[in-house]
């Protein structure tokens, strides 16, 4: 196939055959021959099973060995698999980087994949890219596990069953399409359609241009998430069409979400969280940073870090948004009349807020950022917007640019055409909308009407399995392709290895249906020929190298926005009744793990803790307490939501209180209980898109009742205790006399620069009473000396870090029940605590606090291990040799964080069993771990090593500031992680360690730990109380 | 060294009480009727009871194997609670095996000649105790292969252990403890073998004869032999002192609230010796009655016995109320909260239940009825073992559930093995005691000669009670 | 004089305690040097009826547990300052507060093997044949009768004016072992 | 009456006595020296799957020890030579030879040749060639005289406690930077003093003795 092209032109080299190999038995032999090098982390397993071996029966085997001839006690002998031809610019077992570009929860990343001998390990942002600016969030860094998953499509479907009696080769493939291309242009005459998801990829676009021409009669619909229709709508009804809203945030210094995640799964999130962060540290110099209103039915990410937030049902916050307009023309702002008029029936529901928001709205003219969410109406949004202009946001902040998307109908419309018998041959570009639909709109039945239903997916899901056609869809790290960023920057998609399966990346499946047979390279080549300009190979080579294409796409619109046809659309709209405990609002969100269910395969995301509810491998149906206790509902009972619709929708599952939710609303994660059986995704969670309406994301009138039964919720945090109350509120109650997480106001911090008399207020853990120890310190002090802090001021709790952490560090997954049993074992875990009174929902806040390792320099961890295998190093670091423990689990017991981690079974192999293909994930620089030892945060001692070594060999001593930066740091989207020389005073950790804001947990156990933390500050509005703070 | 104190004014007006054997024994009956459980025909009742503990036994040995197979993880451990059932279970026959050493040891440098009677079943309880408590630090780490990297053996890594580690200084106290109470035993014994050597035949003639290492009464050999058993005695009452203490090193030299207190090391040695004296008090009642020693175990021994746990028990409540109050008095939040926690918390129940076994049962003893009655002293003496094992599963288990960060706050639940495991150790302790029993005598025999009123050179009537020694 | 040759002692039978510590003050007053008393339990005192000097066992303890403390603390000293030096919590590499329990423990193990196997060493034992056990009344020594036996070898020694002094000492039975 | 032990029984504890100590010392003596890695690992010459004779290359004809193993100075893995590497050379020399028929084979076929590696480490010890080789560190240290191995084996044990021999005191194994593929240089006998060469900036190497030097 097409390799060998590949290779001339990209300069590289992919290793071959791992078709073959998918299905053979010795899977992990033949793929050591594929990885003569960075086959160590393989060898483990085996090497594991010898240590055991030799450990049961260590003697007997040693004597045994003594009188064979040899007289050796030897391990098993290994073999080297040298490379036929080595590729010029390979080195065996060193780190390649290659800039690509991926789309995640609707935002198109420009990353940075490493690659050791072929094998992409490691995820990260490309710095030079607008929207990653080096960092990325928790799918961008789980999308490698993806790619290494067993359960992806690997064979072509014909109704559902193997076609090429599930043999399939790229031979078999090519024919199969082209079988599929000949059924297509049977019936794509009287009516065709193409379904996909909003990706803005010229090639794409290109061919879907191609496929209208060569098809007339086509109907392009997207079905996405991330889609945003009714922004889309708004900016239509106010004379933009086809436009969409981008974000900056900055020099936005007051932001107020309705109901939207800007910094957390909306958006262009990483870039505005970097922006955002940026403001709130600017706080230490200027003595000035951004104030955050959020107004949501429960807990974002962005909510979870505001200021101010207001806990409102979804259907209330359209009434929110006209009263603030309202309350703005009262300050004299230019708002339609109609606008106000409406304004001023409209549902306040706290007068007193909305009219200090006002007040610091007007105050920040043009300096102001309105965003509400894609859950909420048009009309919302043409109101926002509407504020927005008012204020001189619009062209500043919110900036109207042209969508590159065609237009396009939705899936209800889509679906209405079939049902007319209007589409005759349905394509379907990696959807799934069979599961990812509202059973009201009825797709499921829609689709049998079609005569030809042709699907790519990455996996064989629900869809693939009605489709009379399925094809398998390459990962974006297997093939070629384009994205554009929504500022118009364009990236190339480039592919660092082979299709470990056979399958077709979304361009080369429609050029295929196209008839055409130029593979992906080709056709991403042909689409960027006119841009190249004189030299393509030297741009082409750049675009390759640099990851970006500097000249945009797409323009900014400055048209002039028409407010006049929003009158009407404002007429008895917003109207709704406000729930009660019998009828209950019932929200549907996207999961902060799985998305909208496209990841429930992905083992990493499923373990991972949602940031506010601490839940993994489940979704359940969220509740305030207050609520809560209304019902009599407990965490873990089962109770069954029932929603009258157009026809009645239940669903049964399981109940989590938690604070922060809207009083009488029900919120449910969508994109779990998946049918199809991954080995991953089977069995997790209730499938919410059964109560999905046609097209709302929140319904009225939701019936919540007990259903009987109980049902087990793995939490990371209050382990197996379900009683809120006691828990989480005492808790709370704990963190604030011990001073463990900080949290200070902007009005403190202006009145009081020093802190002191602020850290006072805790009576104990202030650093400044370090007491001192009784003997001199027998550890390093000179050379490089590792230290970090986290700025609380920063962090979102996106889990970003403790995802990265688990790529970086060969972490296991420990699954559901080790989770409930509290095994789970991720280094870097991101502790959440409330505040708030449980009965006033809107003084609920919600805290986030990274916590690894500490490295303490007097580690209580050191001297209680008899056999001393966790130690300090040379340069301060607290290390822990693996195979010199023996597991007397004393050091997790002494250790005041409780970061050290146990490896109860044998995960790592559990995982390599049940996933063959997961070794090739595998950090070769970092030993997996075995059953029986303890492992934590190594302040990633790998790269420490690597670039100690790099430094060493150029003769210097002392590594540069930022030589070392770990992968929490590197991926962290609000450079809340700061890793560096505290040796060093010109280092910027030292700078940061010099704030006041600067402290250390639990620093009274005079334990001085190399890990401190930044306080919070909260830039409270004096308008409105704050009281409540930890 | 409260017990020290009061154990001699005991001995004074114990005394002027009942003597220490009863009836018109002479050294003849007294070798007989210790003999006779030896030599009487194998009762069904320790057939049954030995085969009870002897599927005890297996139930262990199944539970360690599938430890071993599967990992730790087989019990309810976790990453916060690190710690649970295998070292309650470590501490709890650490301390069961304190009062053996310590009825000898102490007792015998205190002269208390009533130790005489119940001292070599103490003894044998104590080793065995021992034996059953090294199992589990023994199969708790998580690599029972590389276990050995626990003591100083040179080896091509360079590595030595870490002499810092209170896990270090327990191999070696609890080693060096088990070591020298066996020889302790053994020394005891060798009398003993020689007189069951010179009564029996055959192969258990041999077999005793091989053990009593020709032994013939030497008096020169008495003089030396006497001079060592009183050094050992006086090297074991330290010894075990210091073994508790260091026990107790493992949670006070932690610095986990709950764990680091300085009260530890006199609050867990007096626990222990509590814990102890009423595991004697259980095997010796049923000993007592299986083989008809009513006249060498007297109601004196178990009247001291159960004076000396209603002592202790009330160091170990004085201990808690103390913990309580220093808590508070430290003005230290964790600690404060840790011990609110320990009363109120989820696992208030296993608090109660250890304060009702230990501080407000034993207190009958302060009634003579209570102290004189068989059954009380048997249930009561039950109840305080039941007590100790969750003063140690309180300890352990809620000071790691509650610690610094409540973001680290877990609870621990129990799986099947974790309680196979333990009720497999009490097969193990009573596999061996039976079989102690059974062919070794449990009251040593000479010793009780020497405190018979024959036994003094002077008395010139053997009747006469009150020996006045050393004229001449 | 063959039958000097194989013979042993003599080995007289007392009936009770009081009657052996006389008899043995009669026999120490007579001089004899190689002679011993057999008793089932440590008669009280009857050292000072035999003329015995003190046991030396306690020193050997000493020695024992003194070497054995002291090598415990070198152990320790030289695997943590010597042999692999570690920062261990950055306590002092000779953190010898943290060496003081296993320096006791050691000590307390060296010197009860000092006490035990001492004991052992001096007494002679383990001697599992002795002459006197070819006597038949002698299994009785470790029951309720009690011994004195007077070796052949001691120049005082003759047969039968020896075992004519124990009769008259009380001893309840008298007679000659063979070697 | 006949005692139960006859009279030589009284010997056995003067035996034991004796021979106990010597036993013990016997034993101990046994597993320090057949139990080491000096023992069981040194020497270890497996047979390879073509007869490459390092005599022959790197002895006679003086190969230099990069010319194959090229990825020496740049990466943790001293890379095992890729076939093609072979055949610049043995397309024209001995291109008939039957001993060579194998690296023919996998030229044509593409499949590599397996190779049985000689110097293993365990997976939990982190070796980097480049670092030792970049300090002057000669190949001989770690590899004995493989110019003279018809058959590479193993020349030294490779434990723990022999690489810390070293990082406590490297000196004595280093050599001036263009001498380290000289496996016959001799820093004594060529009088070099590393503290003196002129070509070395860092004269305190100070390799890591701390766990995560190695172990991660």
């Amino acid at each position: 196939m097409h390799s060998e092209n590949n290779q001339e032109k990209s300069g590289k080299k992919y290793w071959r055959s791992l078709e073959e190999l998918a299905e053979s038995p010795d899977l992990l032999a033949k793929m050591k021959n594929e990885f003569p090098t960075g086959a160590a982390e393989l060898e483990v397993t085996a090497g594991v099973d010898r240590r055991k071996f030799l450990g049961i029966i260590g003697a007997s085997a040693a004597f045994a060995g003594l009188t064979s001839a040899t007289g050796c006690i030897r391990k098993p002998s290994e073999k080297i698999l040298p490379y036929n031809k080595r590729p010029e610019d390979l080195v065996e077992g060193k780190a390649q980087y290659y800039a690509s570009a991926g789309r995640f929860g609707g935002s198109v990343l420009g990353l940075l994949v490493t690659s050791y001998d072929g094998r992409p390990t490691k995820i990260d942002g490309n710095p030079s890219h607008p929207m990653s600016l080096g960092a990325t969030n928790a799918f961008a860094q789980a999308a490698v596990l993806d790619l290494y998953d067993p359960d992806r499509s690997q064979k072509v479907l014909k109704a559902g069953v193997k076609a090429d009696g599930g043999k399939t080769t790229v031979k078999s493939l090519k024919a199969a399409l082209a079988a599929a291309a000949a059924e297509l242009k049977d019936n794509a005459g009287q009516g065709a359609a193409l379904l996909m998801e909003a990706v803005p990829s010229p090639t794409l676009l290109g061919l879907v241009r191609e496929f209208q021409s060569a098809y007339p009669k086509t109907t392009i619909a997207i079905h996405d998430p991330a889609m945003r229709w009714q922004e889309a709508a708004a900016l239509e009804s106010v004379g933009y069409k086809n436009a969409q809203l981008v974000n900056r945030f900055d020099d936005a210094d007051v932001i107020v979400a309705f109901d939207a995640d800007p910094l957390g799964l909306e958006g262009d999130s990483i870039r505005n969280s970097k922006m955002y962060a940026a403001k709130r540290r600017s706080v230490d110099e200027t003595k000035k940073m951004s104030r955050l209103y959020v107004v949501e039915p429960a807990f974002s990410l962005t909510g979870a870090v505001a200021d101010h937030r207001l806990s409102l049902r979804s259907s209330g916050i359209g009434e929110c948004v006209l009263a603030l307009a309202a309350e703005l023309s009262d300050l004299g702002l230019a708002i339609p009349a109609d606008v106000v008029a409406r304004g001023k029936q409209a549902a306040n529901p706290n007068p007193k807020w909305v009219k200090a928001l006002a007040a610091d709205l007007v105050a920040n003219k043009g300096n102001s950022l309105l965003l509400v969410g894609n859950t909420q109406r048009a009309w919302v949004h043409a109101v926002a917007f509407v504020i927005n202009s008012a204020l001189g946001n619009v062209g500043r902040g919110v900036i109207v640019r042209s969508s590159p998307l065609p237009a396009a109908k939705t899936l209800a419309e889509l679906t209405a055409d079939i049902n007319r018998g209007s589409v005759q041959a349905l394509v379907m570009i990696d959807v799934n909308p069979v599961y990812t639909s509202s059973a009201e709109i009825g797709f499921a039945d829609a689709l049998k009407k079609v005569k030809t239903s042709i699907h790519l997916g990455y996996h064989s899901d629900e869809t693939a399995m009605a489709s009379s056609w399925h094809f398998p869809r390459s990962h974006f790290l297997e093939s070629w392709g384009d994205l554009l960023a929504s500022d118009g920057t364009a990236s190339i998609v480039q592919p660092l290895i082979e299709p470990l399966f056979p399958s077709l990346s979304e361009v080369e499946f429609l050029a295929g249906l196209l008839g055409k047979t130029a593979n992906g390279y080709e056709l991403v080549q042909t689409q960027w020929k006119s841009t190249a300009g004189a030299d393509f190979a030297a741009a082409w080579r750049r675009w390759l190298h640099d990851g970006v294409i500097k000249q945009t796409l797409g323009e900014t619109l400055s048209g002039k926005s028409d407010f006049s046809a929003l009158g009407q659309r404002l007429v008895g709209v917003g109207t709704s009744p406000s729930p009660s405990v019998s009828q209950m609002e019932l929200l549907l969100t996207l999961d902060r793990s799985v998305y909208d269910g496209r990841y429930a395969n992905n083992a990493w995301l499923q373990e991972l803790p949602d940031s506010i509810t601490k839940l993994t491998w489940d979704n359940a149906a969220l509740m305030s307490p207050k609520t809560a206790k209304e019902k009599g509902i407990k965490t873990g009972d089962l109770v069954e939501i029932k929603v009258r619709g157009e026809k009645e929708r239940r669903l049964k599952i399981a109940a989590f209180v938690v604070p922060g939710v809207a009083e009488h609303t029900v919120v449910v994660q969508l994109g779990y209980g998946r049918t199809f059986n991954g080995r991953v995704s089977s069995g997790t969670g209730f499938n919410g898109y059964e109560l999905l309406g046609r097209d709302d994301s929140f319904n009225f009138g939701a019936e919540v009742q007990l259903a009987g039964g109980k049902y087990d919720l793995a939490t990371t945090q209050e382990h197996g205790v379900s009683d809120y109350e006691y828990d989480t509120k005492v808790g709370a109650e704990a963190i604030r006399n011990r001073g463990v997480y900080r949290e200070l106001t902007l009005a403190t911090v202006t009145a009081e620069p020093s802190l002191e008399k602020a850290f006072g207020k805790f009576n104990l853990g202030n650093p400044k009473n370090h007491r001192t120890l009784l003997w001199t310190k027998s550890i390093e002090t000179r050379g490089n000396q590792w230290g970090m802090t986290i700025d609380l001021n920063s962090c979102t709790g996106c889990n970003a870090c403790t995802a990265a952490c688990q790529a970086e560090n060969n972490i296991s997954v420990v699954g559901k029940n080790r989770v409930l049993k509290s095994r789970e074992m991720h280094w870097i875990r991101i502790d959440r605590y409330f505040a708030g009174s449980v009965d006033n929902p809107d003084s609920i806040q919600a805290v986030f606090q990274p916590l690894a390792c500490a490295h303490c320099e007097t580690a209580p961890c050191e001297q209680v291990c008899p056999v001393a295998a966790t130690v300090h190093g040379a340069e301060g670091t607290n290390d822990i040799a693996y195979n010199r423990c023996i597991g007397t689990r004393y050091c997790a017991n002494n250790c005041p964080y409780k970061v050290r981690r146990f490896n109860y079974f044998n995960f790592s192999k559990e995982n390599d069993e049940q996933n063959p293909l997961y070794a090739m994930q595998k950090n070769p620089r970092v030993t997996v771990r075995f059953r029986g030892v303890i492992e934590k945060c190594t302040y990633c001692i790998q790269r420490v090593n690597a670039a100690r070594i790099e430094s060493k060999l150029k003769g210097e001593e002392i590594i540069r500031d930022g030589g070392v930066v770990t992968a929490c740091q590197q991926v962290c989207p609000t450079d809340a992680i700061m890793f560096g020389n505290i040796n060093d005073p010109d280092s910027r950790v030292s700078q940061l360690k010099a704030l006041p804001r600067n402290y250390a947990v639990l620093s009274e156990l005079a334990i001085e730990p190399r890990t401190t933390f930044l306080a919070k500050v909260r830039n409270a509005n004096p308008e409105l109380d704050s009281s409540t703070q930890l | 060294m409260e017990t020290s104190v009061t154990l001699a004014n005991l001995e004074e007006h114990v005394d002027k009480r009942s003597p220490l054997v009863l009836g018109k024994e002479t050294f003849a009956s007294v070798t007989n009727t210790v003999a006779h459980p030896m030599e009487m025909k194998t009762p069904k009742a320790w057939w049954i009871c030995f085969l009870i503990a002897l599927s005890g036994l297996g139930v262990l040995g199944a539970s360690i194997g599938y430890l071993f197979w599967e990992g730790v993880g087989v019990w309810g451990l976790n990453n916060r609670v690190g710690w649970a059932w295998d070292i309650t279970n470590f501490v709890f026959w650490v301390g069961i095996g304190h009062a053996g050493t310590l009825i000898s040891a102490i007792l015998f440098l205190f002269r208390q000649k009533w130790r005489t009677s119940i001292n070599r079943a103490a003894e044998a309880m104590t080793i065995f105790a021992v034996i059953c408590a090294l199992v589990f630090p023994g199969i708790h780490v998580g690599r029972v292969w590389v276990a050995y990297w626990l003591f100083p053996i040179p080896n091509q890594m360079a590595m030595w252990p870490n002499f810092r580690s209170p896990l270090l200084w327990d191999v070696f106290a609890v080693s060096t403890y088990f070591t020298v109470s066996t020889l302790f035993w053994f020394v005891g014994l060798i009398p003993d073998l020689a007189t069951f050597r010179d009564r029996s035949k055959g192969v258990r003639k041999f077999v005793y004869g091989l053990f009593a290492l020709g032994w013939r009464g030497s008096h020169r050999h008495w003089l030396n032999y006497e001079r060592a058993y009183l050094i050992l005695a006086a090297l074991s009452t330290p010894l075990v002192l210091s073994v508790h203490t260091i026990v107790s090193f493992d949670f006070a030299t932690s610095q986990l609230p709950g764990w680091h207190a300085t009260i530890f090391p006199p609050y867990f040695v007096a626990g222990a010796i509590f814990s102890g004296f009423a595991m004697v008090i259980n095997l010796m009642i049923i000993c007592r009655w299986v083989f008809k020693l009513e006249h060498l175990v007297t109601m004196r021994h178990f009247e001291n016995m159960a004076k000396i746990i209603l002592l202790t028990g009330s160091i170990v409540g004085y201990a808690y109320a103390m913990e309580f109050f220093i808590a508070w008095y430290s003005g230290n939040p964790y600690e404060r909260y840790i011990f609110v926690s320990r009363a109120t918390g989820p696992y208030a129940w296993a608090y109660w239940t250890m304060i009702t076994c230990n501080v407000i049962i034993p207190q009958l003893f302060w009634v003579r009825k209570v102290r004189t009655n068989l059954w009380a002293l048997f249930i009561i003496s039950v109840f305080v073992n039941i007590g100790m094992w969750f003063e140690r599963f309180v300890i352990i288990v809620t000071s790691l559930h509650r610690t610094f960060l409540p973001s680290s706050w877990a609870y621990f639940q129990p799986t099947i093995i974790d309680i196979s495991t333990f009720i497999g150790s009490f097969g193990l302790f009573f596999t061996l005691f039976l079989l102690f029993v059974r062919f070794l005598p449990i009251v040593a025999i000479a010793e009780v000669k020497t405190v018979m009123p024959e036994a003094d050179p002077h008395g010139h009537d053997h009747g006469h009670k009150h020996a006045t020694g050393g004229a001449h | 004089m063959s039958q000097k040759q194989n013979l042993y002692g003599v080995l007289a039978e007392f009936p009770s305690a009081p009657s052996i510590y006389h008899a043995c003050e009669k026999v120490r007053d007579k001089g004899f040097k190689h002679w011993d008393a057999h008793t089932p339990f440590p008669v009280h005192g009857l050292e000072k009826a035999m003329g015995l000097k003190a046991s030396i066992v306690p020193w050997i303890v000493l020695v024992m547990g003194l070497s054995g403390a002291a090598g415990g603390m070198t152990l320790q000293w030289w695997i943590s300052t010597q042999a692999y030096p570690l920062a261990i919590s950055a306590k002092p590499f000779f953190s010898w507060q943290a060496f003081v329990p296993v320096t006791f423990e050691l000590g307390v193990l060296l010197g009860s093997f000092g006490a035990v196997f001492g004991m052992l060493f001096i007494n002679r034992l383990p001697m599992w044949y002795h002459a006197l056990f070819r006597s038949a009344r002698f299994e009785k020594v470790t029951d309720d009768k009690f011994f004195i036996s007077i070796e052949a070898r001691d120049p005082k020694f003759d047969a039968t004016a020896t075992s004519k002094m124990l009769t008259e000492l009380g001893a309840t039975h008298v007679e000659l072992v063979e070697q | 009456m006949t005692p139960i032990f006859p009279k030589w029984t009284n010997r056995i504890p003067t035996l034991v006595a004796i021979g106990a100590p010597i036993v013990l010392i016997g034993v101990v003596s046994f597993v320090w020296y057949f139990f080491s890695p000096k023992w069981t690992d040194v020497g270890y010459s497996p047979k390879q799957p073509v007869a490459f004779s390092h005599q022959l290359h790197a002895g006679q004809m003086g190969m230099d020890c990069r010319y194959c193993h090229s990825t020496v100075e740049r990466a943790a893995f001293a890379a095992i030579p890729p076939t093609e590497t072979c055949m610049g050379c043995h397309s024209m020399v001995q291109a008939k030879s039957p001993r060579l028929q194998l690296v023919r084979d996998s030229y044509k076929t593409g499949k590599p040749i397996e190779w049985v590696k000689v110097h293993m480490l365990p997976e939990h010890a982190a070796f980097n060639h480049s670092i030792h080789v970049g300090q002057g560190v000669n190949c001989v240290s770690c590899h004995g005289r493989i110019d003279q191995m018809k058959v590479v084996g193993q020349a030294e044990p490779l434990s723990m406690g022999w690489c810390l021999d070293c990082h406590r005191n490297p000196y004595p194994n280093l050599v001036p930077k263009d001498q380290i593929t000289n496996l016959a240089y001799d820093p004594v006998k060529a009088g070099y003093d590393f503290f003196t060469d002129p070509h070395r900036q860092r004269k305190d190497l100070k390799p890591p003795q701390h766990c995560s030097g190695c172990h991660y």
